[in-house]
C-alpha cells in the first residue's frame, strides 16, 4: 500500500525523524485555516499517489492565508496523472540551503534492505544513478545483524557530507528510517529532498512510502491510511467485494485464479485478436462467493461485452467455481456471454455442474486458447 | 530421481488438523507421497485418518523420522513455524501459507540460508515429483513423469504449462512452484542448480512473470552454469505498467521488469520464449 | 551483579511475569504496616543474596499484621550462610498446587541463552538434572533467530505440561522471561518456584536474577539496586575505591594486576608457605591512583603484615604503578613491608624510581616466585 | 609462519587516535608490525606520525589494504567496530576493549561466526607473533622467537609464562590471549587447532583459570585431535568458592570449575599440569 506525503510525514515524526509542521486540507477553507494556524509563508502540496505533482502545478508556495487559500483553490480539483487532487498538504515553507536523498528499499534480488543515500538530491534519482553512479552510495543491510552505527557513518562519510553538524543529523536520521522502515514494514521509504536549511538543520521535505499489504494486519493505524477515493471506483468496489481487480480498456471481462494465470489469460485474449476489459484474480482459495462476487464487479464495467472464465484448479476447486458462476447467474440478471475454461481440481465435476445447468449464455471451452478465441468471438 | 522429493521423503504436515492442512495433506498421501506425521499444538497423540499427530516439529522428526515440511499453518504463525521445522532438522521445508509478511520473511530467511535447508515458498504450490511424491496442492492428477523440469513463480500458470506439456505426451520430472512474494526460500537459480545436477532431468521450463529481475539473472546463469536446454514462458505481456515501488526499484534491478525485457535477456542466452503457454508447449515438444 | 528476590520479582512485573503483591520493610513495623495494606495471610521472607533461606529460618509464614510484625522481629539481623538480613520481603500468600523451574541462563561453552524447564520444581534442581534428567527439558535459543513461539511449545509440551490453561500461561511467560532476560542484559534469571495455584494461575513466587555488569549503564535503574550494604565492609570501600577485592583470611596482602595472574600471585603465596588476606586486582589499565586506592584497602585489613605487588605490565606501566607505591606511602603512614615484583611494560623505569626513593620498608624482587617468597617472610 | 599474525598482516587501528590506540599502535609498529591505517570516524584525512587516518574501516581496506584490525575503542562502541569490520572484509578481529556487554558480544559473535573470520577477544592483550608481528598490548620485550604456542584466558598471566619460558632460552612461535569474557570470539580449541596446523609450533602452552569448562573441552579435544605435545597452567588453585551464578551454572557445563577438576581433566589425557607458572616452564624446558 502506497501512502500519501503526509501519512508518511506522520510516520516519520512518530519515528523522530524532523518534518515542517503541517496540516491537512480537503477545501480552500480549510487550506486558509491551516495556514493561520501555521502560520507564515507556507506551502500548498496535492496529496496524489503519482509523482510529477510540482511540473502538474501540484505543489505552491503561499505567502499568507488568504494566498494559501487561493492555491489551494487551484490545486484541488486537478488531475495530476489521472489522479483527481481531493486533498493538500499545507505546511510552514523552508528555505533550503541544500537537497539530499535517502532512501531504504527491500532489495528483492539480494534479499536485503538496501540504503541508497547522494547528496545530489531534489532530481530524479534514477539520473544521478545513471550520470554519476559514484555520487549515489548504496548499502545493504543485513537483517540479522540489524542496523548498527557504522552503517550511517559509511553512508555519511561515503557521499561526502563534509560539515560535522549535519554529519551528526544525517547518521541519526539513518538509523530512525531504518526503524521506521522495519518497524512500519515497509517495502520502502524515501526522502526526497531531504534538506539542509541556511541555519543547518536537516529534515524530511517530502516522502514517499509503502507499507506491504500482508503486514497491515498487525498495523492497524496505517492500515486506516487506506484512501479509497484514490482508487478507480471500480477498483474501489473491487477491493470492498475483496477481489483482486485492474480495470483495462477492452470489452473481454476476464477472470482467472493466480496472478500469474490471470496474467497469461490477459496475453492469450490479445493473442487471440481481443481487447481485455480488466485484470481479475479470484486468488488461491476462491469460492463460490468469491466467484459471484468477481462476476459483479467484472459486469459492472458497462464496456464488457464478453466474459471468460480461465480456472485451473490447485486449492480452487472447479465445482465451486461452477456453482458460483451458477449462483451469480440466478442472483444478477447478466445477459451478455460467459465462456469458461476448467481443469485441474474437481475440474469435471465443475464442468457435469455447468452442463446440467444448460444456461444459453454459458460456454464451456475444453483449452484456455479456444476459450479465449470463444470469448473474443463473442464480444464483436 | 527427481529433486526436493521423491520417494524418500517423510512427510510432516505443520498444520494438518487445519481444513486445508488436511485437505491437501491426505491428497498428497492418496498420491503416494510418505505422510508420517502431523503437528498441531495441543493435539499432539491424536491422529488424521492414521497420520499421527505430535504438538512439535521435534516429536515428529523423532518418532516419526520427518525429513521433509509441508506448513499450511495461517500467514501469522508460518515464519514461526520454519523456524521450528528448521531447527528440529528437517532440511526440505515448503511454505505453502500466503501473506507472510515480508519482513518476516526476510529474516526467517537470512536465518535459515546458512543452514543447507531447502525452503521453498511461501505463497508457492508446492513440489511434485511424478509418480513419486506430491507436497503441497499442485493437481497431480494433470501431470505425467518424464524428463521435464518446470520451476514457476506462478501456481496455477504451471498447472497450465504442465498440462499443455502432458496433452503432448511428455512429461517432468519435477515441477516446482517457487512462489512470487518478495522473499522466497529458493529462487530460480537455486532449482535451475538441482534440475542441472539431476539425471532424470533433460530439459528445463522456467515460467516466469512481469516484475523484478529474476528472470534476467536466471538467464545469466543458465547461459554460464546450464548444460541442459532451457525454454521459459513469461507472463504479462500485455500487462498495463503496474504499480511502482517508487523511484527506486528500477534503479536497483537495472531492470525495467517488463515481459518484453526478460523476453529479450532470455533470448539473448540462446533460451527459447514462448509468449502463450500453448506455444512455449510446443517448443519443448519439437525439441525432445 | 546479583539481585534480591523482590528486584528481580519488580523486573518480572515490569516485563508482565505474573508475581504477588508485596511491599520491602525494613524494620517490623514496616512489616505490619505492609501486611496490613496486603490484607490476609503474608509471608515474610529475608532478602539476602545467598540460597538456603527456607532451611535457615529466613522465610516464615504469618497470619495477620500482627504476625508479621513477629516474624519480620524474628528474621531481620538473622544471619544467613554469613549474610545478616537487613531487609524482608513481605507479599501475599499463595496456595500452590503444583511447583515449577524456569531458568534461562548465558551458556559460555555453547554461547548461546539456555533455557531449561521442569515440571519438577521447589526442589534443588541439581538433584532433577542428576536424578532424572529426562524430567529436565533444555533449549538453546539461537540469538540471532531470537525467541519464537516454537520455543515455547518445545519447553511446555517436552515438559509434558497437561493442563490447557496451564499451557498457554506458561508459554506466555517463556515469551515475557526471555525479554527480561535478554532486555535486562541478564546472565542468568530464574523462577523456583513457578508454581499453580488451586485456581490454576502460574506465578513467579521466588526470582534469581543475575545481571551483566558491563551492560549496568545502559540499565541505570537496575545498577541503583546495587546493595552495598550486604557486602563485606572492606569490600564495600574497595567498591568505591573502584578496586577489584575479595577478602581473604590470610596476612599477606597482594595485589596483581589482572585476573589471571592476581589469582596465580595467590596460589604462589599458598605455594610459599604464605596465607593470602585477599585477592585484588588493579585491571587492566593501572594508574598511579589507581594503586593508591588498592594500597589503601588492603593495608585497611588489620590482619596484612606486608603486601606483595606483582606486576607483568601490558597495558598497565611499571612506572605508574612504581609512582603509585610511593604516592600512597607519602599519603598514608604504612609501616608494614611491601615486596614489588615489576616486569613487562615500563618495567625498568617503575624500579628505578623505586630504588631511588630509597625506602627501608620497600623491597623490590626480580621474579614472582622470590618476591612470594619474600613477603611471606616478612609477614612472620 | 606463525599463527593469525605474521609477516603479512596489514593492520588498521580502529581507535588511533584516542589515547590507548595511538600508544599501543605506535609500539606495534615500532615492533616492526606493518600498521597501514588508523579509523576515527571524522578525523578521516589527518595522520599519527605518518599512519593515515581513514573514516570508515571500508577506506582502510580500499585505499591501504588492510587485511586485520585492533580495536581500541569504548565498550559501548566496540560491538559496531566489530561489525564495521567484519562488513568491511576483514579476516582477522582482534579487540582489546573491555567490559564489553555480553549479550551485545553473543550477537555479534553469533553474526561473526559462519563468516570464518578470526575474532579474538574481547576483553583480551592480543596476538603476537615474536620477530613478526605484534597486534595489541603484549609486552613484546618480554619473548623471543620460538617453537611454543602459547594460548591463555589471561593477559599478565600469559606474559608472566612466556617470561618464565623466556628466561629459560626458549621462544614462542605466538602467543595468544583469547580473553576471558563469557563471550569471546575464538576459544581454546579454536586457536590449538591453528597451532596444530602451524609447522612452526612444536609444543603448546594452555593457561587456564577457574570457572567454565573450557579447559576441560579443550582436554576432551586435544585427545582427538592434537598431535603436538601439550602443557598447561591453571590460576586459582587458593581461590575461594567465588560467587557463582544461581544454580544453573554448573548443571550445563557438568563441571565444578575448580582449578583442582581442570587439572584432573587435562592430566587425565596426558596433559601436565604445572601450579606455578614456574613449574609449568620448566616442564616445557624438560621436554625441548
Amino acid at each position: 500500500m502506497d501512502l500519501h506525503e503526509y501519512q508518511g510525514k506522520q510516520l516519520f515524526k512518530q519515528f523522530g525523524i524532523p518534518v515542517s509542521e503541517g496540516r491537512l486540507a480537503a477545501t480552500p477553507e480549510e487550506a486558509r485555516k491551516a495556514a493561520e494556524e501555521i502560520g507564515g509563508p507556507v506551502v500548498v502540496k496535492a496529496q496524489v499517489l503519482t509523482g510529477g505533482r510540482g511540473k502538474a502545478g501540484g505543489v505552491k508556495l503561499a505567502d499568507d492565508p488568504a494566498d494559501a487559500e487561493q492555491k489551494a483553490k487551484e490545486i484541488i480539483g486537478l488531475d495530476i496523472r489521472g489522479h483527481v487532487v481531493e486533498k493538500v498538504w499545507i505546511e510552514s515553507a523552508s528555505e533550503i540551503a541544500k537537497e539530499y536523498y535517502l532512501s531504504i528499499t527491500f532489495d528483492r534480488g539480494v534479499k536485503q534492505p538496501l540504503f541508497m543515500f547522494t547528496t545530489q538530491g531534489g532530481v530524479e534519482i534514477e539520473e544521478v544513478a545513471a550520470n554519476d553512479p559514484d555520487a549515489l552510495v548504496r548499502l545493504h543491510v543485513d537483517p540479522l545483524e540489524g542496523f548498527q552505527p557504522w552503517i550511517a557513518r559509511r553512508l555519511v562519510y561515503g557521499a561526502g557530507v563534509e560539515d560535522a553538524g549535519e554529519q551528526k543529523q544525517i547518521a541519526d536520521i539513518i538509523g530512525k528510517l531504518y526503524r521506521c522502515f522495519v518497524e512500519s514494514d515497509a517495502m520502502l521509504t524515501e526522502i526526497n529532498p531531504l534538506i539542509v536549511t541556511p541555519e543547518g538543520e536537516v529534515k524530511a521535505l517530502d516522502s514517499k512510502f509503502t507499507v506491504d499489504d500482508s503486514a497491515l494486519y498487525r498495523h492497524p493505524d496505517i492500515a486506516e491510511f487506506r484512501d479509497t477515493s484514490a482508487a478507480d471506483p471500480l477498483e474501489a468496489f473491487a477491493r470492498e467485494k475483496g477481489v483482486v481487480y485492474v480495470k483495462l480498456d477492452g470489452d473481454v471481462g476476464i477472470c482467472g485464479n493466480g496472478a500469474g494465470l490471470s496474467m497469461s489469460t490477459v496475453d492469450v485474449v490479445v493473442v487471440a485478436g481481443g481487447r481485455p476489459a480488466n485484470f481479475c484474480d479470484l486468488g488461491g482459495g476462491g469460492n463460490a462467493e468469491g466467484v459471484v462476487d468477481a462476476l459483479e464487479v467484472i459486469t459492472r464495467d458497462p464496456q464488457v461485452k464478453s466474459v471468460l472464465f480461465n480456472i485451473f484448479g490447485g486449492i480452487t476447486r472447479g465445482d465451486e467455481v461452477a456453482r458460483g458462476i451458477l449462483e451469480a447467474l440466478d442472483r444478477m440478471s447478466i445477459a451478455i456471454p460467459i465462456v469458461v475454461r476448467l481443469d485441474g481440481t474437481n475440474a469435471e465435476e465443475g464442468r457435469k455442474i455447468l452442463a446440467e445447468a444448460a444456461k444459453s449464455n454459458l460456454f464451456v471451452e475444453p483449452t484456455m486458447l479456444e476459450a479465449a478465441k470463444k470469448a473474443v468471438e463473442l464480444a464483436r | 530421481m527427481a529433486i526436493i522429493v521423491d520417494n524418500d521423503t517423510k512427510l510432516v504436515v505443520q498444520g494438518l488438523t487445519g481444513s486445508e492442512g488436511r485437505f491437501h495433506g491426505l491428497r498428497n498421501r492418496a498420491y503416494g507421497t510418505n505422510v508420517v506425521a502431523g503437528v498441531t499444538p495441543g493435539k499432539g497423540g491424536q491422529d488424521v485418518e492414521g497420520i499421527p499427530v505430535f504438538d512439535t516439529v521435534a516429536d515428529a522428526v523423532e518418532d516419526a523420522g520427518a525429513n521433509t515440511s509441508l506448513i499450511f499453518v495461517p500467514a501469522r504463525f508460518a515464519p514461526d513455524a520454519i523456524y521450528e521445522a528448521v531447527d528440529a532438522g528437517i532440511k526440505t521445508v515448503i511454505c505453502i501459507t500466503e501473506h507472510v509478511p515480508a519482513h518476516e520473511m526476510l529474516r526467517a530467511y537470512t536465518y535459515v540460508r546458512p543452514k543447507g535447508v531447502t525452503l521453498i515458498g511461501p505463497n508457492c504450490p508446492g513440489v511434485l515429483s511424478p509418480g513419486k511424491a506430491n507436497v503441497g496442492i499442485i493437481p497431480a492428477e494433470v501431470f505425467q513423469p518424464g524428463s521435464i523440469g518446470l520451476v514457476s513463480r506462478s501456481g496455477t500458470l504451471t498447472y497450465q504449462i504442465g498440462h499443455e506439456v502432458a496433452q503432448r505426451g511428455l512429461g517432468n520430472s519435477t515441477i516446482v512452484g517457487i512462489g512470487g512474494d518478495p522473499v522466497v526460500g529458493s529462487g530460480f537459480i537455486d532449482v535451475l542448480a538441482k534440475f542441472e545436477a539431476d539425471p532424470e532431468t533433460k530439459y528445463v521450463v522456467l515460467v516466469g512473470e512481469i516484475g523484478g529481475d529474476e528472470e534476467e539473472k536466471a538467464a545469466t546463469w543458465v547461459s554460464e552454469n546450464m548444460s541442459k536446454p532451457v525454454f521459459s514462458y513469461i507472463a504479462g505481456f500485455s500487462a498495463p505498467p503496474g504499480k511502482t515501488m517508487g523511484h527506486a526499484g528500477a534503479i536497483i534491478s537495472g531492470s525495467s521488469g517488463t515481459a518484453q525485457a526478460k523476453k529479450e535477456a532470455l533470448e539473448a542466452v540462446g533460451i527459447k520464449v514462448g509468449t502463450t503457454p500453448t506455444e512455449v508447449a510446443e517448443l519443448v515438444a519439437a525439441a525432445s
